[in-house]
């Protein structure tokens, strides 16, 4: 069932849109949404949130919810749901359903301190009402997928169900041959806008690693490929360049080379400002990202957040540009002198040496941190890759032991978390105490106070005037070395579906896990 | 060289070896195992087969059965059985020559049964393959074989390790005999057994030959035995037979001194204690000429008059004993 | 006695199959006492080795990866992992094998690669031979209950489900070649110890070995003076198998990204290779040469591996095709089964 | 041929202390696994003694127990019970077993297969060597060169063999090299257990000849064991039969030989094949006694369930003269009408 | 008997040691299981959660000989718990899903190398020089050194991609449903072909080789010349005397492979993105997975013994002189 093969309209009708899942070498039939490796498609097709962002144009599309209003105080938000959706079963969604999944959601997995309490008002109108006010609130519970409080209300270990024949709002609801290597999902018989699930259905298939579902794309086996594809052009458009295509936003999370603040030299901005300008981010997107990813600026925010970027300081960057020059002056100036054998000293005699700490898994950051362990010998330090287990590597970040690593940050609709956790004091942890976001230990007095304003910030004018500020402070401390925003791959194959998402109509990205997933499967058409 | 062989029993000889010659072809270097070797054996004869280890008596037997492996090669001379030229037969005819002609007990006769298959199996084997038997019928015979031998039928059942050695040679004389081969070979069939078995077997051995009356190539360095046991016999040394002669006679009368030395090395039950002298440690003759008959039906091969003298090295002239040291 | 070119233990990975030899758990073999008494075992063996042509070939080969991997650099300076601008070029009087997506020359890549896979298939060689040798010759000689002991936990170790825990070891020790090293010892080295020690215990119960203790001789000396010697073609042969063993298992390892993904080793090569997608670009020339050069140091060591059995064993040395009788009556092995094969 | 007569015994045979000393030596094995309670009873209460510059021959059939005893008394097996006295001093309580260094320098073993005994890995002058490094023997260099060309030309071989290796050398010259390891560490005793079994018959008679020179030349004494009755007529001065285990008869070799008493030695004595003598070997017999020796409800030295004695310790009865020193355990034996010997209690067995 | 009960014994203290290793080894490895899986979702999951989670999952903090007597128990119990990977699935589920796919794919691979293996060695043995003798084991010396997934990628693109001539990837047709008609069971014969082949390939000479030397010396072997002076058939006496002989190293071998087929082909099931447990082990070492890890562990483990044992019993019957001692 090749989709080359099927050329022909009416096949394309009843034909599956054949998604790859790469990490996945098999499926259990367990849908639920807590689990902590969620079958794929479970928070895309089955379940819906209340409202979508998307971070390739920027706009916020109303989903289950019509309509939320923001109170004066920021300390509240009231949805009015859409009228006239079921879930699957046929039972109508009501704000009950909304209030139970919030209070089933941080009885599980915790999370939403901020939140006080979730009040259906009558069938399609529910507040969320916070402790303090709350701006980044409104993506954060917006784009929750929503459980249906009827079928999870009656399970006595809501958590340890697989809800192996799940209920949802979705589009695509129904699961069918369920096999350890694929399953199908087929159409929501009471979908809300039926007019809209034009195709038949969806068939992940399971997938041990990249190469086999890169084997599966090239070969044309599929319809979607949302993983990584080394040398894309070559290995999968150059094989039919008529109707495959690939997309690649800059709107993943920002991707950081961090340095432990809290030992020396890092704890220098200017030391962390010099190793930076030493990296050819160039040279890094190329060479470890295929060429696929943008490289970063000194806002230190992906793509994710062009609208917030304060043009000041992004237009005036120095250190995170590549200068080897000025690189080197300003270890010079810092003290850290060059040895007769081109290479540099700390303070204290011992040569400038460190380890980049990677996730041996993670062969693409691997490639980024030889990249920059190379880039670094222009300038005298001396950065050897470290790669043990992933588990090994998060240990050392979590106890602030490790010298310096490549990690992700945050990505939310709001840049609120990225400086949050890059800059606020709130989030760093003494060495040896755990903490699982603020890894490089940096507190800056003055983030803290903007990011206070920030959350209370009522409408985004405002937010955005303190985001500017932010980023002006994150220019002058440089917590993190920004390298590159991360890509939301995607490679698509129109051969037997149309109507994806590019670069021209940014509707969505090509992710599959991502919350605009959902606009996708409802755009997409058979080819006639 | 022409031997005019008095037969023990008939005139006609069941088993007539011409000028055998047998080589081992090695990577480097050939020995020759059997050089030259003619002898005869008469119908109902027991025929002797004697000399050091290594001399080559295995050798010519496993030649008459055809059953000389790489790298082996028969170089040259004849065998004949009942007058069929042994060297020329083919696959098939080879294979019903086998056993049903000429039987065999094996030098480690206590190691050529399968130890993974039951004594039943391997003597019913026999009979399924030669004479077609049904498999009941096969055993039928077979555990009378066993009873020929005074083993307890019950014991067909059994695999070789569950046997005493003793009990695993019987069994392998009783296969021998199951087609009444006109020929059995016997080589060395006691040696691995302790004095009394080795007599108990013996004695199995003649009632067998009386009952059934085969001839027998009879193979053993232990001269005592030999000479009780077989009408005529031949000495080999070094490929070469050196001596052959009616057994009495050699024991009696042994002319060439490694048959003299032979004779020496065992020591009597009775009389008094003699020195013996056996063989000079390493003592070797070369060269060893044909036979010639010394009296009527005594043949030896030439020896030289310095014979006896162990220790001088030397020129080897035909016949002479080299008395090399190492 | 035994091929050391083993049956696949787990018929899954030969890349990382363990060294397992002789089976024998216990139960007799047949032909397994039957390697006949050697000749004059060391020189004879070595002799024996310099006029096989398998053992020459193989030799030959193994000595030229050896010259290459010491000659590495002086032949290729420098950092051969170094990433340049020249992309996935094909092979070219420049880079002979060609570049990788990283701009790295191939060439470069897979002698430099052989330093660390000959290092690694070497030490672990040695290191589980020599642990083989040690608890193989206490087992043997003690007997008894260090014997039991002994034998048990190389019973355990046998019996441990190799690959998993090579996985498991290897993901929770530090990266590193010495990890890596360690893990395969680790998993490595029962299989020879089971070899080894049931050929020192045939050794053992030679009358030279107690006529050694009836002259008064001490434990260590009887081991290592009177044991060891005799066993120099099953040593010989254990380790050719634990050198096969820790450079397939190496590069199996590191395939899987479990290796130290920071050296330049052959199974790193080839893990790069995969992760840039060499063989769906059509790059062959990334892919090819490391794995054939673990192909050929393998076959290298297979061959004098099988080389040493057929000296020690003549019965397994090779014999010509014998001509249709030009002498009179071939051995009646070959005809009978020329007659059994034209038969069915 | 000669008709020289030799000599019955040496001249020192059976004068003052024995040599060596076994008494109520047994060895059972243990078989099966670990929690198998099953053993093999190997050797049973063996009395021997082995007078100085004497030859004992140990015969009987295989697996009676003539290699166990040997190695137990060699130390190389640990007896279950007993007392091995060398010169009157009981070894096995003296010092660790297998530790002592002292008792080897007293006695020494020659295996049965000189093809096995010598490790191929080493030159004949290795083994000579060591024996003499071991129990302090070896002098200055060129002292111990001296030492080990006397002790090849001891044994009859050149000196120039020393630097072979042993698959150089035929088996005679083997056994050779085998005694004369023995004879560097200049023991008192030698065990040699069937020395010559292994070897052709043509050189047998060498190594049988070597034996009794060394023990006329050297005065040291020897436990010589083999099933050849003959061989064992021919050195020894003394025999003893064992069956199953446990000593049955015990006299001068010759007139043992002569006038077996024991039906088992009588059985062994007709076995062996005699051109001289018609034998008058009956396999049924043989059969039936040895099924009445084994049986459990039979007495242990006694063939005859009829005759049960297990209420009565067996008794060695002596046999013909005194002088001959020849007695029998058991009771089938029964003195001939009219023979000078009585069946006398010489000692019980404890 | 007496033999099959101290096997037993043995096989119970290797399999307490194997299972108490089995617990010891996770618990050596650093980080835990939450945090490796908020790694490895690189930003896409909450910190906050990250307590939640461990609560969630049960990540013990007990002392840890508690945790053994915990761990026996469930053993005992053939409760095996809960994956962390794949929670809420217990750990018997994950399994039961794969492994007849596992022994699918290794039991054929085992058996075809394992009998024509020794069937190309018993030919080779018995023509000693012959074609089979002189090109075979040469030829699949090379071919089983090369590392096996190399092997197994270059025919995957060779046959797969090239050729066309075999599926891609999976144990059988995503659209099948598995059923006992023939479109299945061919169609999944289908997808066996290429794995198992390579699986053969590398392992083939091996067996051969083995068996070669054995029946060799198998050849030497008196009862052999005997059955050949008893002029039997060339047939019987290769099989019925020289193989059967010759077969039981090898009978050893293949238990000892036969139960470590549980532990499934890694590379393969990777490689051609087969189903199975072999990936599924990788996978919960990666997830710090302890209960799935120490769930299939422990099979392997009883498996090995299992099969082990199988075959101890099975050689009692082949070779008669076992049943003595
Ligand atoms: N396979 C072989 N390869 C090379 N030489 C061999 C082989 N088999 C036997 N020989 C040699 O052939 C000669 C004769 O051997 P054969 O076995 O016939 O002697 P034998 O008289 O039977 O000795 P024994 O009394 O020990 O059985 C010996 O010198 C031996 O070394
Ligand atoms: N290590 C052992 N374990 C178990 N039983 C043994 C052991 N060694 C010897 N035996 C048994 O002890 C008995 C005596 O054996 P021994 O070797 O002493 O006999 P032997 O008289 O030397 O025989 P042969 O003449 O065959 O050499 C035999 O029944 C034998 O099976
Ligand atoms: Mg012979
Ligand atoms: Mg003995
Ligand atoms: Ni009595």
């Amino acid at each position: 069932n090749k989709p080359a093969d099927s050329s022909s309209s009416s096949a394309n009708q009843n034909a599956l849109l054949t998604i790859p899942r790469e990490d996945m070498g098999t499926f259990i039939r367990n849908f639920n949404p807590f689990a902590p490796t969620v079958n794929p498609m479970v928070q895309q097709s089955i379940y819906e949130s209340l409202l979508i962002f998307n971070p390739a144009k920027g706009d916020t599309t109303p989903w289950l919810a019509t309509e939320w209003d923001v109170a004066k105080d920021g300390k509240s938000i009231t949805f009015t749901l859409r009228d006239g959706v079921k879930w699957s079963d046929g039972k109508p969604l009501v704000a009950e359903d909304v209030a139970y999944t919030f209070q089933l959601q941080k009885k599980i997995k915790g999370g939403f301190e901020y939140l006080k309490a979730v009040t259906p008002e009558g069938t399609n109108k529910v507040t969320f009402t916070f402790n303090t006010p709350w701006s980044p609130a409104l993506y954060d519970v917006g784009q929750l997928t929503i459980l249906p409080k009827h079928i999870w209300s009656a399970l006595k270990d809501p958590e340890k169900d697989t809800n192996a024949k799940p209920v949802g709002t979705g589009p695509y609801t129904e699961v069918e041959s369920f096999q350890a290597q694929s399953f199908v999902l087929k159409k929501n018989p009471n979908y809300w806008q039926p007019e809209k699930q034009k195709i038949a259905g969806i068939k992940m298939l399971a997938f041990a690693g990249n190469d086999g579902a890169n084997l599966a794309a090239a070969n044309g086996d599929v319809d979607w490929a949302p993983q990584f594809i080394p040398n894309i052009e070559k290995t999968f458009v150059a094989k039919d360049k008529e109707h495959r295509n690939y997309w690649f936003p800059p709107t993943g999370a920002m991707i950081n080379w961090q340095l432990n603040t809290t030992k020396a030299p890092f704890h220098d901005p200017a030391v962390r400002k010099a190793l930076s300008m030493a990296v050819d981010r160039d040279q890094v997107t190329k060479i470890g990202m295929s060429g696929y990813a943008q490289p970063a600026d000194c806002t230190g925010l992906s793509g994710n957040y062009d609208s917030w970027k304060n043009p000041a300081v992004k237009d005036n960057c120095s250190w995170t540009k590549l200068n080897v020059e000025e690189a080197n002056k300003l270890l010079d100036e810092a003290g850290y002198a060059k040895g007769a054998d081109g290479k540099r000293t700390l303070k204290d005699g011992k040569p400038f040496e460190f380890k980049i700490s990677v996730g041996a898994s993670s062969s693409d950051w691997l490639s980024v941190a030889n990249v920059i362990s190379q880039n670094l010998q222009a300038v005298g330090v001396t950065a050897k890759v470290d790669s043990p287990d992933w588990a090994a590597v998060v240990a050392g970040y979590e106890q602030g032991t490790f010298d310096s690593g490549i990690v992700w940050s945050a990505n939310d609709p709001s840049p609120y978390k990225y400086f949050n956790t890059s800059m606020g004091s709130a989030t760093v942890k003494p060495v040896g105490t755990k903490t699982f976001d603020n890894y490089h230990r940096f507190g800056d007095p003055k983030a803290d106070a903007l990011l206070k304003e920030f959350v209370a910030a009522g409408d985004e004018a405002k937010q955005k005037d303190i985001a500017y500020k932010l980023q002006e402070e994150y220019n002058d401390a440089a917590p993190l070395v920004p390298l590159f925003s991360g890509p939301e791959w995607g490679a698509y194959n129109d051969t037997r579906f149309t109507g994806w998402p590019t670069q021209d109509n940014p509707y969505a990205t090509l992710s599959v896990r991502a919350p605009t997933t959902v606009l996708v499967l409802t755009t997409l058409e058979p080819r006639k | 060289m022409t031997i005019s062989q008095v037969s023990f029993g008939s005139h006609e000889p069941v088993l007539e070896v011409k000028d055998l010659t047998v080589k081992y072809v090695g990577d480097t270097r050939s020995t020759t195992a059997v050089d030259r070797v003619s002898f005869s054996i008469g119908t109902g004869e027991i025929f002797g087969l004697a000399g050091e280890s290594g001399c080559g008596k295995s050798t010519i037997a496993n030649s008459i059965m055809r059953l000389l492996k790489d790298p082996a090669k028969i170089a040259g001379g004849s065998i004949r059985f009942g007058g069929k030229d042994v060297l020329g037969m083919g696959p098939e005819e080879l294979r019903r020559f086998r056993w049903q002609d000429v039987a065999m007990v094996f030098q480690s006769a206590m190691n050529s049964l399968n130890p993974v298959l039951t004594v039943g199996e391997q003597i019913t084997d026999i009979y399924t393959t030669h004479a077609g038997y049904s498999r009941k019928e096969s055993l039928r015979r077979a555990a009378e074989l066993l009873e020929l031998v005074r083993i307890d039928p019950v014991r067909l059942k059994s695999y070789p390790h569950q046997l005493s050695g003793g009990m695993r040679q019987r069994a392998v004389i009783a296969m021998a005999v199951a087609l009444k081969p006109s020929l059995l070979i016997l080589d060395e069939p006691t040696t691995a057994l302790d004095v009394v078995v080795q007599q108990e077997i013996m004695a199995q051995i003649k009632e067998l030959q009386h009952e059934l009356g085969f001839s027998v190539l009879f193979i053993t360095h232990d001269m005592s035995l030999m000479v009780e046991l077989s009408h005529r016999m031949a000495v080999m040394y070094g490929g070469r037979i050196v001596e052959t002669a009616k057994a009495a006679d050699i024991h009696t009368a042994p002319q060439h001194p490694y048959t003299q030395a032979l004779m020496g090395a065992f020591p009597p039950l009775t009389g008094p204690r003699v020195p013996l002298t056996g063989l000079a440690d390493g003592v070797k003759f070369r060269n060893i000429p044909d036979l010639a008959e010394a009296s009527p039906g005594h043949f030896v091969a030439p020896f030289g008059a310095t014979a006896v003298a162990a220790g001088g090295s030397g020129a080897l002239e035909a016949g002479t004993l080299e008395g090399a040291t190492r | 006695m035994t091929t050391y070119i083993h049956p696949s233990p787990s018929a899954a990975d030969a890349a990382v199959e363990r060294p397992t030899a002789a089976p024998a758990t216990g139960a007799p073999a047949p032909g397994a006492a039957s390697a006949p008494a050697p000749r004059r075992p060391r020189q004879g063996l070595i002799h024996g080795l310099l006029t096989n042509p398998k053992a020459m070939v193989g030799a030959a080969i193994l000595l030229v990866f050896i010259a290459l991997a010491l000659l590495a650099p002086v032949l290729f300076p420098g950092d051969p992992s170094r990433i340049t601008d020249m992309a996935s070029l094909e092979p070219s009087a420049e880079h002979w094998l060609g570049t990788t997506a990283k701009g790295q020359d191939v060439m470069a890549l897979t002698i430099h690669g052989a330093r660390s896979s000959l290092l690694v298939g070497l030490t672990v060689g040695f290191a589980s031979t020599l642990v083989g040798i040690l608890v193989g010759l206490a087992s043997a000689y003690f007997g008894k209950f260090i014997d039991e002991a002994l034998s048990l936990v190389t019973n355990v170790f046998l019996l441990l489900p190799g690959l998993p825990l090579l996985v498991i070891l290897a993901a929770f020790l530090p990266p590193g070649l010495g990890t890596v090293i360690l893990v395969l010892i680790v998993t490595g080295w029962a299989g020879s110890a089971r070899v080894l020690r049931s050929q020192a215990l045939s050794i053992r119960s030679k009358d030279f070995v107690a006529a050694a203790v009836v002259s008064g001789e001490r434990a260590g000396r009887i081991m290592f003076r009177e044991i060891l010697p005799n066993m120099a073609s099953i040593v010989m042969g254990t380790l050719l198998a634990c050198v096969i063993y820790g450079i397939g298992a190496q590069a199996g390892l590191e395939f899987l990204g479990l290796g130290d993904v920071s050296t330049v080793s052959w199974g790193n090569n080839l893990f790069w290779a995969g992760n840039e997608g060499a063989l769906l670009t059509g790059s062959w020339w990334v892919f090819v040469p490391s794995g054939l050069c673990i192909a050929l140091v393998a076959f290298a060591l297979a061959l004098i591996n099988y080389a040493v059995d057929e000296v020690t064993n003549p019965r397994l040395r090779k014999i010509k095709a014998a001509k249709p009788a030009a002498v009179v009556g071939t051995t009646a092995r070959r005809s009978t089964a020329s007659e059994g094969n034209t038969a069915k | 041929m000669s008709s020289t007569v030799l000599g019955a015994a040496a001249p020192t045979a059976g004068t003052g202390q024995p040599a060596l000393e076994i008494r109520g030596l047994s060895k059972t094995f243990p078989i099966g696994g670990l929690l198998s309670r099953k053993s093999v009873r190997a050797l049973h209460q063996v009395d021997l003694s082995l007078g100085r510059g004497e030859i004992v021959a140990l015969v009987g059939e295989s697996g009676s127990g003539k290699s166990t005893l040997a190695r137990c008394v060699a130390r190389l097996e640990k007896p279950s019970s007993g007392e091995i006295l060398l010169d009157g001093v009981d070894v096995l309580k003296r010092d660790r077993f297998q530790a002592s260094r002292a008792y080897r320098s007293q006695l020494q073993m020659v295996f049965q297969d000189p093809f096995g005994s010598l490790n191929p890995a080493h030159r004949i002058e290795h083994f000579l060597r060591r024996s003499l490094a071991i129990h302090g023997k070896a002098g200055s260099a060129a002292a111990t060169q001296r030492r080990l060309e006397e002790l090849m030309a001891t044994v009859g071989l050149q000196p120039d063999m020393l630097n072979s290796y042993p698959h150089e050398l035929s088996g005679g010259q083997r056994q050779r090299v085998a005694i004369a390891r023995a004879l560097a560490v200049e023991p008192q005793v030698i065990l040699a257990d069937e020395p010559t079994s292994m070897l052709d018959v043509s050189v047998r008679i060498g190594i049988l000849n070597l034996m009794r020179k060394l023990r006329d030349e050297q005065g040291i004494s020897m436990l010589y064991i083999t099933h050849d009755l003959a061989s064992a007529r021919y050195l020894a001065d003394r025999t003893a039969v064992m069956f199953a285990g446990e000593l049955v008869e015990e006299g001068e070799s010759l007139d043992l030989l002569a006038n077996p008493a024991h039906p088992y030695t009588q059985l062994l004595v007709s076995a062996v094949p005699d051109p001289a003598r018609s034998g008058s070997y009956d396999p049924v017999r043989r059969a039936e006694l040895r099924a009445a020796v084994m049986s459990p409800a039979s007495c242990a030295f006694d063939g005859d369930p009829e005759q049960p004695c297990s209420a009565e310790q067996p008794v060695r009865h002596r046999v013909g003269s005194p002088d001959n020193r020849h007695w029998v355990r058991c009771h089938l034996y029964r003195p001939a009408a009219g023979s000078a010997g009585h069946a006398l209690v010489e000692s019980k067995v404890s | 008997m007496r033999f099959i009960l101290r096997r037993l014994g043995f096989y119970l203290i290797a399999f307490w040691v194997s299972i108490t290793l089995n617990f010891l080894l996770p618990r050596f490895m650093p980080g835990d299981p939450v945090s490796r899986m908020f790694a490895r979702s690189a930003g896409q999951m909450q910190p906050e959660q990250i307590e939640a989670l461990r609560k969630l999952l049960g990540v013990d903090s007990r002392p840890i000989w508690e945790q053994y007597a915990d761990y026996l128990h469930n053993i005992v119990t053939g409760n095996m718990g809960v994956s962390i990977t794949r929670f809420p699935t217990p750990v018997t589920e994950v399994i039961a899903s794969q492994i007849g796919w596992t022994l699918l794919l290794g039991g054929t691979a085992l058996v075809i190398a394992a009998v024509v293996g020794n069937l190309l060695g018993i030919l080779a043995a018995w023509r000693r020089g012959g074609a089979i003798d002189s090109a075979l084991p040469p030829l699949l010396v090379f071919v089983g050194s090369f590392p096996y997934f190399w092997l197994a990628m270059g025919a995957l693109y060779l046959f797969g991609v090239i050729l066309g001539w075999s599926p891609l990837r999976h144990a059988f047709s995503d659209g099948l449903e598995p059923a006992f008609t023939w479109e299945f069971i061919s169609d999944a014969g289908a997808h066996l072909v290429l794995p198992a082949l390579t699986i053969v390939l590398v392992s083939i000479g091996g067996w051969m080789l083995g068996m070669r030397n054995t029946m060799i010396a198998t050849n030497a072997e008196d009862y052999i010349t005997m059955a050949e002076a008893k002029g039997l058939k060339p047939g019987r006496i290769m099989f019925r005397y020289a193989a059967r002989n010759a077969m039981l190293p090898s009978v050893t071998s293949f238990g000892m492979s036969l139960g470590f087929v549980v532990g499934g082909a890694l590379l393969t099931e990777v490689v051609f993105a087969y189903p199975g447990v072999g990936y599924q082990l990788l996978n919960a070492v990666q997830g710090l997975d302890y209960p799935l890890m120490q769930g299939l562990f422990l099979t392997i483990t009883a498996a090995v013994l299992l099969a082990n044992f199988l075959v101890d019993i099975f050689y009692v019957r082949l070779d008669p002189r076992v049943r003595a001692s």
